[in-house]
C-alpha cells in the first residue's frame, strides 16, 4: 500500500466516483441485477407455456415478457456484463492505472443505469414493449403499435448502444497507449486482445441498430416514411440494419467469452496457452466473417438465390475460427497438468453446450434447413446454446476466478461445483427439449398452444429445467454473499495464474499498482511518474515503448449529471419531439463544465509539464 | 531494484501518440459509419423506387454554397492546427476565432438547406432518407462548432496548459472529418438524383 | 410526486383493454375519457375510419363529398356527444346512421379517433402515420386546440 | 401427435429438407462425438500429466483441415438442395392468393374466369399431385406462411409479394401456423392444408364457387336479415346476400370449415355463439367487436344462419 498514491488516485463521493474499478464493480452487479430480473420474466413464460391451453399469463403481458426478456439479455446484460469484465480487466492486465477517458466511463455507467431502470419500470407498469427484441416494423410502427410501447423500446436502445460505444472507445485506447512497456502486441494476454477486438465490432455494428431505431422513432413520432411501403420505405430495410448489428452482437457476446476461456484454460492446466498466434487470429477472423452473416436471419424473406448462397457460406465457415480456438484448448488441456476447480467447471460446459450449440447454428445457416426451423423453437434452442454455453457458462467461470481479485475472498468451492451441476443439469434438461419441439413444429412467440399439437411433455420438461436453472442462479448469490462476508482470504494470486491483474494485492488498490512492472525484462520498474498528481504512462501501439506521461482527470460529479440530462432528453423525446431541442440544452451545459479545466487541476499539470 | 525513469518524457504529444487521438479516432469510426449507413439507406430506398426522386432534387445553390464554404474552411482549420502543434497561442486564437465564424456561417447557410430541399421529412421515404442525412450531418456540424466555440472561449480565458493545444489540434481533425464526409452525402444527395 | 402522477396517468394511456367494460353509467362522460385517453382504442378508431369507409367521404380529415375533420370547423359541434349521434343518427345531407351497422364500442372509439384528427386530444394518445399514403400530417403532430 | 412435424411429409420438397436434415445431422453428430471424446481425452491425459505435446500441431492442424472440408460439403448440399426446392413443375399450378391479416389467412382461388374464382379463410383444399402456386401477400404486418408437411415458410411482407410453389403427394390434412410474429394473436393463427384427390378437390371447389344457399326457415331468415343490416356486413361478406364486406373473412360456405378463429376453436353452434357475442374471451385483442348486446334469440338465429352455410 501507497498512502501518497491512494491518496491521489482514490474517488471522492459516490456520484463522483470514476475509478475503473468501481464502476466496473458497478457495470457488473447492475446488469447481473438485470440477468437475474429478466431471469424471472424466462421463468414466468416458462410457467405460462407448461401446460396447453395455459392462461397464467394472457397474451398482452406475455409478449411484454418475451420482449423484455430478450431486449435485457442482449442490451442491459450480455453486452454491458462483458464491457464491464473487460473495464476491470483490461487495465490491470496491461499494467496501467486507470482506464482510458474515466469520466466517460462513468457517464456510460449512468446512462446505461438509467436506461434499464426505464425498460424495466414501464414493464412494471404493464406498458412494457411488446415486438419482441427484433421489433419489425411494421408491427413495431406508429400504426401497429399505438402508444409509447415500442418508442421505450427505441429510446432504450440508444441508451445502451451510446454506453457501449463509450466503453469501446475506452477499451481500445487503453489496450492501445496504456500497456505496460515492454507489452507489446505480441505479448498481449488473450483477454485483451478478445476485448479489442470486440469493441472494434462495436464500433462497427452499434451505429447500425442506432440508426434503425432512431429511423422506427421518427416513422412513430414524426411521420417519416422510412418503413411504410406506400410512400417508397420498406420494412425489410430494418431487418437488413437490425442483422446487421444483429448478428455481430452475438459475437461481441462470444468473444469476450473466447477471452475468459483463454485466461481459465491456461491457468487450471499450468501451461501457457498452446497456439496462441492462431488464437489471435482466430479472434480478428471472427470479427471479420461476423460481419458477413446477417442475412441468414432473413432467408424466409424474399431474396435473390445467389446472395443466399453467399450467406450460407459466411455463416459456415465462421465455424472454423471457433474450431481453432477450440482445437486449441484441447490441446492446451491435453499438454498440462490440470487442476480441476469451480471456474474450470463452467468452463469445460462450453466444450459441451456451445459446440452442439455451434452445431445447430451449422443447420440454421442453410437455407433449406432454416426454412422449416426458422422462427421454430429450435432457434430458441440453438440461440439459447450458444449464448448460454458461449457466454454465460464462462462468464460464471470468470466470476469464480476473478471474484477472489474483485474482494480479496475466495468463493466457495462446494456451493460452486454444486451450483455448476444444477446449473449444467437444469439448462440440459430446459432446452435440449427445444430442438424436438422446433422440429414439431412448434413456433416462436406464442403465448400458448393447442393441447392437440402434442407440445405439452417437452413443454413441462423444459419448465422443470427452467426451474433448476433459476435453483442455481440462488445458490449462486448465496455463495457471492457468504464468500464476500467471510470466504477464504485469497492473497495476491490464488491459481497461480501468470497475468498481471494476478501481480497486485486483492483486491486491487485505487491506483491498481504500486510499481508498473516492464515485461521481458525480470524486475525492472518504472519510475519517474508523479504520485501527486494522477500520472500515467502512455506507450507505442506496437512495441509498448515509453511515450510520454498524461495526467489523468480528478473525480467529479458532472458525469453524473450530464447523464442526467441526457436521459431526460431521451426519455423526454419519446413524448415530444421538441425535447430534442430544450433537452440539448442541459446537456450541453452539463458537457461543457464537464470539460472546462479547473485552475489547482491545471496549475498542478503545469507543474509536471514538459513540452514535446 | 533496476528502474525504467521515465520522467524525462513530454507530458503530451501530438497526433496519434495521444491518447485522445484514439478516442477521436473511435468516435470518427462510430460516426462515419453511422453516415456510411445513412447513405446505405437513402441509396437502399432508392433502388426501390421507379421513380427517383420522387420530389424535385434539392436546389443546388445553397448546398454548393455550403461545399464551398466547408472547402474553405480547411484552410484556417489547417492553420489553426500548425498553430496548436507549434504551441503559439496568438495565432492559435486568431484561427479559432475564423473557423469560429466560418462554422456559424455554415450552420445558417445548412438551415437555408434544409428549406430548399424540395421535400420535407414526412414527404415520403426519399425525403426522410434525405433529412435523416443531412440530419446526421448537421448534428456534426454542430457538435463541431460547439466544439470549437469551448476551445476558443478557454484559449481567451484560460485555464491553459500545454495539452491544451492538442485538444485544439484534434478538434482540427474532427473538423477535417465533418467536411470530408459531406462531401460524398452532397454528391449522392444532390447529383446522383441529377446525374443517374 | 409529479412524476408518479404522470407514470400513473401514462399508464392509463398505454393499457390494452380488448374486452371493454360496461360502462358503469349511461352518460357518455366515462365512455369518453376511456377511449380518449387510450392509445390504443384511438388506434382501433383508426382502424375502423378506413374499413367502414369514413375516408371515402372525409378522405384523411382533409374532407372530399364530406366535410374536412382536421380543421377548426365543426357543423354540429365538437363535444364528444355531438360526434357520436353525428355517427349514430347521421346527419341532413349525406352524413349516414350508423345506428345497428357498428358497436357502441366502435362509435366512442371512433368519436376518439375523429377529435384527435383536429388535435383535440393528447398528442401522446393520438395515432402516428399508418402505413399508407399520406397526404396530411399524422394526427400525433396536429396541434392540441 | 405429430400434427405440424418437419419430419411427416407429405410433399417433394418437404421431404428434400427432412433428407437434407439427416444427412447434416450425421455429420454434427460424428463431430460432436469426436470434440467430445477429444476433450475427454484431453482432460484424462491432462489430469495425469502425461500427455506430450509432440505431433500437437499436426493433430489441431488436421482437425481444422477436416472441419473445413465437411463443412465445404454441407454448403454444397445445402445449395445443391436448395436449388432442388425451386425446381418443381408449375406449368399447370393451381393458382391461390393467400393474404395474411391480423389474425387470419385470406384464401383467394383464381382464375382466368372471373365467374370461376372465390374466396375462403384460414383453410385451403388442394389436390393431390399438383402443384400450387402461392401469391403471398399482407395487409397490415409480417406474417409468415409455413405448413411443415409441405415446405419451409416465407414471409408475407407487406408492399412486397412473394410466390411460393409447393405440391402435396399425399391426400390428408396437414396443419400449419404464422411463423413470423404478428401481435397479440399471432397464437391463433393456424391454418389448415386439406390434400384431397383431384375429383374430391373438384367437388369442394365447385360446391364453394356457389353462392350461398338462401336461408330455409323463420330462424335461419332472421339471422340473415341480422347479419346483412347489422353489424356483421360491415367486414364480412356472404356471396349471393347483400354483405359484401372484405375486411373480415368469406363467410359464403361458412359451415364447410372445421375451425373457428383461424383454427382457434372447432366450427361447432355452441363455440359459434360464444365467439359472437365474447370473440374477446377466446381470442383477445381480435378486431371482430363484441355482440353480447344480442339478444338471445337473435343470437340463435345468428348461429343458425351461419350454420346453414355448407
Amino acid at each position: 500500500m501507497n498512502p501518497l498514491l491512494e491518496r491521489t488516485w482514490r474517488d471522492t463521493g459516490f456520484f463522483s466516483a470514476i475509478n475503473h474499478k468501481t464502476i466496473a464493480l458497478r457495470y457488473i452487479v447492475t446488469s447481473f441485477a438485470f440477468f437475474v430480473a429478466a431471469g424471472i420474466l424466462a421463468a414466468l413464460m416458462r410457467l405460462q407455456l407448461a401446460v396447453p391451453e395455459n392462461d397464467f399469463i394472457g397474451p398482452d403481458l406475455y409478449n411484454q415478457l418475451f420482449t423484455v426478456h430478450g431486449t435485457a439479455m442482449m442490451f442491459l446484460f450480455a453486452v454491458p456484463v462483458m464491457e464491464a469484465m473487460g473495464v476491470y480487466l483490461v487495465p490491470l492486465m496491461v499494467g496501467a492505472r486507470s482506464i482510458a477517458f474515466p469520466r466517460m466511463n462513468a457517464f456510460s455507467y449512468w446512462v446505461f443505469l438509467f436506461g434499464g431502470v426505464m425498460l424495466f419500470g414501464v414493464l412494471a407498469l404493464n406498458i412494457g414493449p411488446d415486438t419482441g427484441w427484433f421489433s419489425y416494423p411494421p408491427l413495431a410502427g406508429p400504426e401497429h403499435s399505438p402508444g409509447k410501447r415500442v418508442d421505450f423500446y427505441a429510446q432504450l436502445i440508444t441508451f445502451t448502444e451510446l454506453a457501449a460505444l463509450l466503453v469501446a472507445i475506452e477499451i481500445i485506447a487503453t489496450a492501445f497507449k496504456m500497456r505496460a512497456p515492454g507489452m507489446t502486441l505480441a505479448r498481449m494476454p488473450l483477454f485483451v486482445w478478445a476485448m479489442v477486438v470486440t469493441s472494434f465490432m462495436i464500433l462497427f455494428a452499434m451505429p447500425a441498430v442506432m440508426f434503425a431505431s432512431t429511423a422506427l422513432i421518427a416513422d412513430r413520432l414524426v411521420g417519416t416514411h422510412f418503413y411504410n411501403p406506400a410512400e417508397g420505405g420498406d420494412a425489410v430495410l430494418w431487418q437488413h440494419l437490425f442483422w446487421f448489428f444483429g448478428h455481430p452482437e452475438v459475437y461481441l457476446i462470444f468473444i469476450p467469452a473466447l477471452g475468459f476461456m483463454s485466461s481459465i484454460i491456461p491457468t487450471f492446466a499450468r501451461r501457457p496457452i498452446f497456439g496462441y498466434p492462431a488464437m489471435v487470429l482466430a479472434l480478428i477472423a471472427t470479427a471479420f466473417l461476423g460481419f458477413g452473416l446477417w442475412v441468414h436471419h432473413m432467408f424466409a424473406a424474399h431474396l435473390p438465390e445467389l446472395g443466399k448462397s453467399f450467406f450460407t457460406a459466411a455463416s459456415m465457415l465462421i465455424a472454423i475460427p471457433t474450431a481453432i480456438q477450440i482445437f486449441c484448448w484441447i490441446a492446451t488441456l491435453w499438454t498440462g497438468r490440470i487442476v480441476f476447480r469451480t471456474p474450470l467447471l463452467f468452463v469445460l460446459a462450453f466444450f459441451f453446450i456451445l459446440v452442439a450449440g455451434g452445431l445447430t447454428g451449422i443447420m440454421v445457416a442453410s437455407v433449406p434447413l432454416d426454412l422449416q426451423l426458422h422462427d421454430t423453437y429450435f432457434v430458441v434452442a440453438h440461440l439459447h446454446y450458444v449464448l448460454i454455453g458461449g457466454a454465460v457458462f464462462p462468464l460464471f467461470g470468470a466470476w469464480y476466478y476473478w471474484f477472489p481479485k474483485f474482494t480479496g475472498r475466495m468463493m466457495s468451492e462446494r456451493l460452486g461445483q454444486w451450483q455448476f451441476w444444477i446449473a449444467f443439469i437444469g439448462f440440459e434438461v430446459a432446452f435440449f427439449p427445444m430442438h424436438t419441439l422446433g422440429m414439431d413444429g412448434m413456433t416462436r412467440r406464442i403465448h400458448t398452444y393447442p393441447e392437440a399439437m402434442g407440445w405439452g411433455a417437452a413443454n413441462f420438461i423444459s419448465t422443470v429445467g427452467a426451474l433448476m436453472i433459476a435453483a442455481s442462479g440462488v445458490l449462486f448469490i448465496v455463495n457471492v454473499v457468504r464468500s464476500y462476508r467471510r470466504g477464504a482470504p485469497a492473497g495476491d494470486n490464488p491459481w497461480g495464474a501468470d497475468t498481471l491483474e494476478w501481480a497486485t494485492s486483492s483486491p486491487p488498490p485505487s491506483y491498481n499498482f504500486d510499481r508498473i512492472p516492464v515485461l521481458g525484462s525480470e524486475g525492472v520498474v518504472v519510475t519517474g511518474l508523479a504520485e501527486k498528481s494522477r500520472e500515467v504512462l502512455i506507450t507505442t501501439v506496437v512495441d509498448a515503448m515509453p511515450d510520454h506521461r498524461l495526467a489523468f482527470p480528478n473525480p467529479t460529479i458532472w458525469p453524473f449529471l450530464s447523464a442526467v440530462a441526457v436521459t431526460v432528453m431521451f426519455i423526454g423525446s419519446i413524448f415530444t419531439p421538441w425535447a430534442v431541442v430544450w433537452g440539448s440544452i442541459p446537456i450541453v451545459v452539463g458537457v461543457t463544465l464537464w470539460f472546462w479545466p479547473r485552475k489547482d487541476e491545471t496549475r498542478e499539470h503545469l507543474a509536471l509539464e514538459k513540452r514535446p | 531494484m533496476k528502474t525504467l525513469d521515465v520522467s524525462w518524457l513530454p507530458s503530451y504529444k501530438y497526433g496519434h501518440h495521444s491518447l485522445m487521438w484514439w478516442g477521436l479516432m473511435g468516435l470518427i469510426a462510430i460516426e462515419g459509419t453511422a453516415l456510411a449507413l445513412a447513405a446505405a439507406a437513402y441509396l437502399y430506398v432508392w433502388s426501390q423506387a421507379n421513380v427517383w426522386p420522387p420530389n424535385a432534387p434539392p436546389e443546388l445553390f445553397w448546398g454548393t454554397v455550403n461545399v464551398a464554404l466547408l472547402l474553405v474552411s480547411i484552410v484556417p482549420n489547417h492553420l489553426a492546427k500548425r498553430a496548436a502543434e507549434d504551441g503559439d497561442d496568438a495565432r492559435l486564437r486568431l484561427w479559432l476565432v475564423v473557423c469560429l465564424l466560418m462554422g456559424l456561417a455554415m450552420l445558417a447557410v445548412r438551415a437555408l438547406e434544409f428549406t430548399a430541399l424540395n421535400a420535407r421529412w414526412d414527404t415520403n421515404a426519399y425525403g426522410s432518407a434525405l433529412w435523416f442525412l443531412l440530419g446526421l450531418h448537421t448534428v456534426h456540424l454542430a457538435t463541431d462548432v460547439y466544439d470549437t466555440a469551448v476551445l476558443t472561449v478557454l484559449m481567451f480565458t484560460g485555464p491553459l496548459e500545454g495539452r491544451r493545444h492538442v485538444d485544439a489540434a484534434e478538434n482540427a481533425i474532427f473538423w477535417y472529418f465533418v467536411v470530408y464526409a459531406w462531401i460524398p452525402v452532397y454528391a449522392i444527395t444532390y447529383w446522383m438524383p441529377r446525374l443517374g | 410526486m409529479f412524476s408518479l402522477a404522470f407514470l400513473l396517468g401514462g399508464c392509463e394511456r398505454e393499457q390494452r383493454q380488448f374486452k371493454l367494460p360496461a360502462p358503469e353509467s349511461a352518460s357518455p362522460a366515462p365512455e369518453r375519457t376511456r377511449h380518449e385517453e387510450n392509445a390504443h382504442s384511438v388506434a382501433q378508431g383508426k382502424l375502423w375510419f378506413r374499413w367502414f369507409n369514413c375516408v371515402g367521404c372525409h378522405s384523411l380529415g382533409g374532407g372530399g363529398m364530406g366535410p374536412a375533420l382536421m380543421d377548426e370547423n365543426w357543423r354540429y359541434g365538437r363535444e364528444p356527444q355531438s360526434i357520436y349521434e353525428t355517427i349514430m343518427n347521421g346527419r341532413p345531407n349525406g352524413m349516414p346512421s350508423f345506428r345497428g351497422r357498428i358497436t357502441e364500442d366502435q362509435a366512442w372509439q371512433l368519436v376518439a379517433y375523429v377529435r384527435s384528427m383536429s388535435g383535440l386530444i393528447a398528442q401522446d394518445v393520438a395515432p402516428g402515420r399508418h402505413d399508407g399514403l399520406s397526404a396530411v400530417p399524422p394526427e400525433n403532430l396536429r396541434d392540441k386546440r | 401427435m405429430r400434427v405440424q412435424n418437419m419430419f411427416s411429409v407429405a410433399g417433394p420438397q418437404a421431404e428434400r429438407i427432412a433428407e437434407l436434415w439427416w444427412i447434416t445431422f450425421a455429420i454434427c453428430l460424428v463431430v460432436f462425438a469426436a470434440v467430445l471424446v477429444a476433450t475427454g481425452l484431453a482432460l484424462w491425459k491432462g489430469r495425469k500429466g502425461t500427455g506430450s505435446g509432440h505431433g500437437a500441431h499436426l493433430a489441431v492442424a488436421s482437425a481444422v483441415g477436416v472441419s473445413t472440408v465437411l463443412l465445404l460439403f454441407l454448403i454444397v448440399a445445402s445449395v445443391a438442395t436448395d436449388r432442388a426446392l425451386a425446381q418443381i413443375d408449375a406449368s399447370d399450378a393451381l393458382k391461390i392468393e393467400v393474404v395474411g391479416n391480423r389474425w387470419w389467412w385470406d384464401i383467394r382461388y383464381q382464375d382466368p374466369d372471373p365467374s370461376r374464382r372465390f374466396t375462403t379463410a384460414n383453410e385451403i383444399a388442394i389436390p393431390v399431385g399438383r402443384a400450387v402456386e402461392l401469391t403471398l401477400r399482407a395487409n397490415d404486418v409480417i406474417h409468415s406462411f409455413w405448413v411443415p408437411a409441405l415446405h419451409g415458410k416465407k414471409d408475407l411482407i407487406p408492399g412486397r409479394t412473394a410466390t411460393l410453389t409447393l405440391r402435396a403427394d399425399k391426400p390428408g390434412t396437414y396443419r400449419g401456423q404464422c411463423a413470423e410474429f404478428c401481435g397479440v394473436q399471432h397464437a391463433k393463427m393456424a391454418l389448415f392444408v386439406y390434400a384431397l384427390p383431384a375429383q374430391e378437390y373438384e367437388a369442394w371447389a365447385e360446391q364453394q364457387r356457389r353462392p350461398a344457399p338462401p336461408p330455409a326457415d323463420g330462424p335461419q331468415q332472421l339471422g340473415h336479415d341480422l347479419f346483412v343490416k347489422g353489424t356483421c356486413a360491415m367486414c364480412h361478406a356472404i356471396q349471393g346476400t347483400p354483405a359484401n364486406g372484405r375486411r373480415a373473412p368469406d363467410l359464403t360456405h361458412f359451415a364447410s370449415r372445421k375451425t373457428i378463429g383461424a383454427g382457434t376453436v372447432p366450427n361447432d353452434p355452441q363455440q359459434l355463439a360464444v365467439w359472437i357475442s365474447d370473440p374477446h374471451a377466446v381470442k383477445p385483442g381480435v378486431n371482430m367487436p363484441a355482440h353480447a348486446f344480442l339478444k338471445r334469440e337473435e343470437l340463435a338465429a345468428l348461429v343458425a344462419y351461419l350454420g346453414s352455410l355448407k
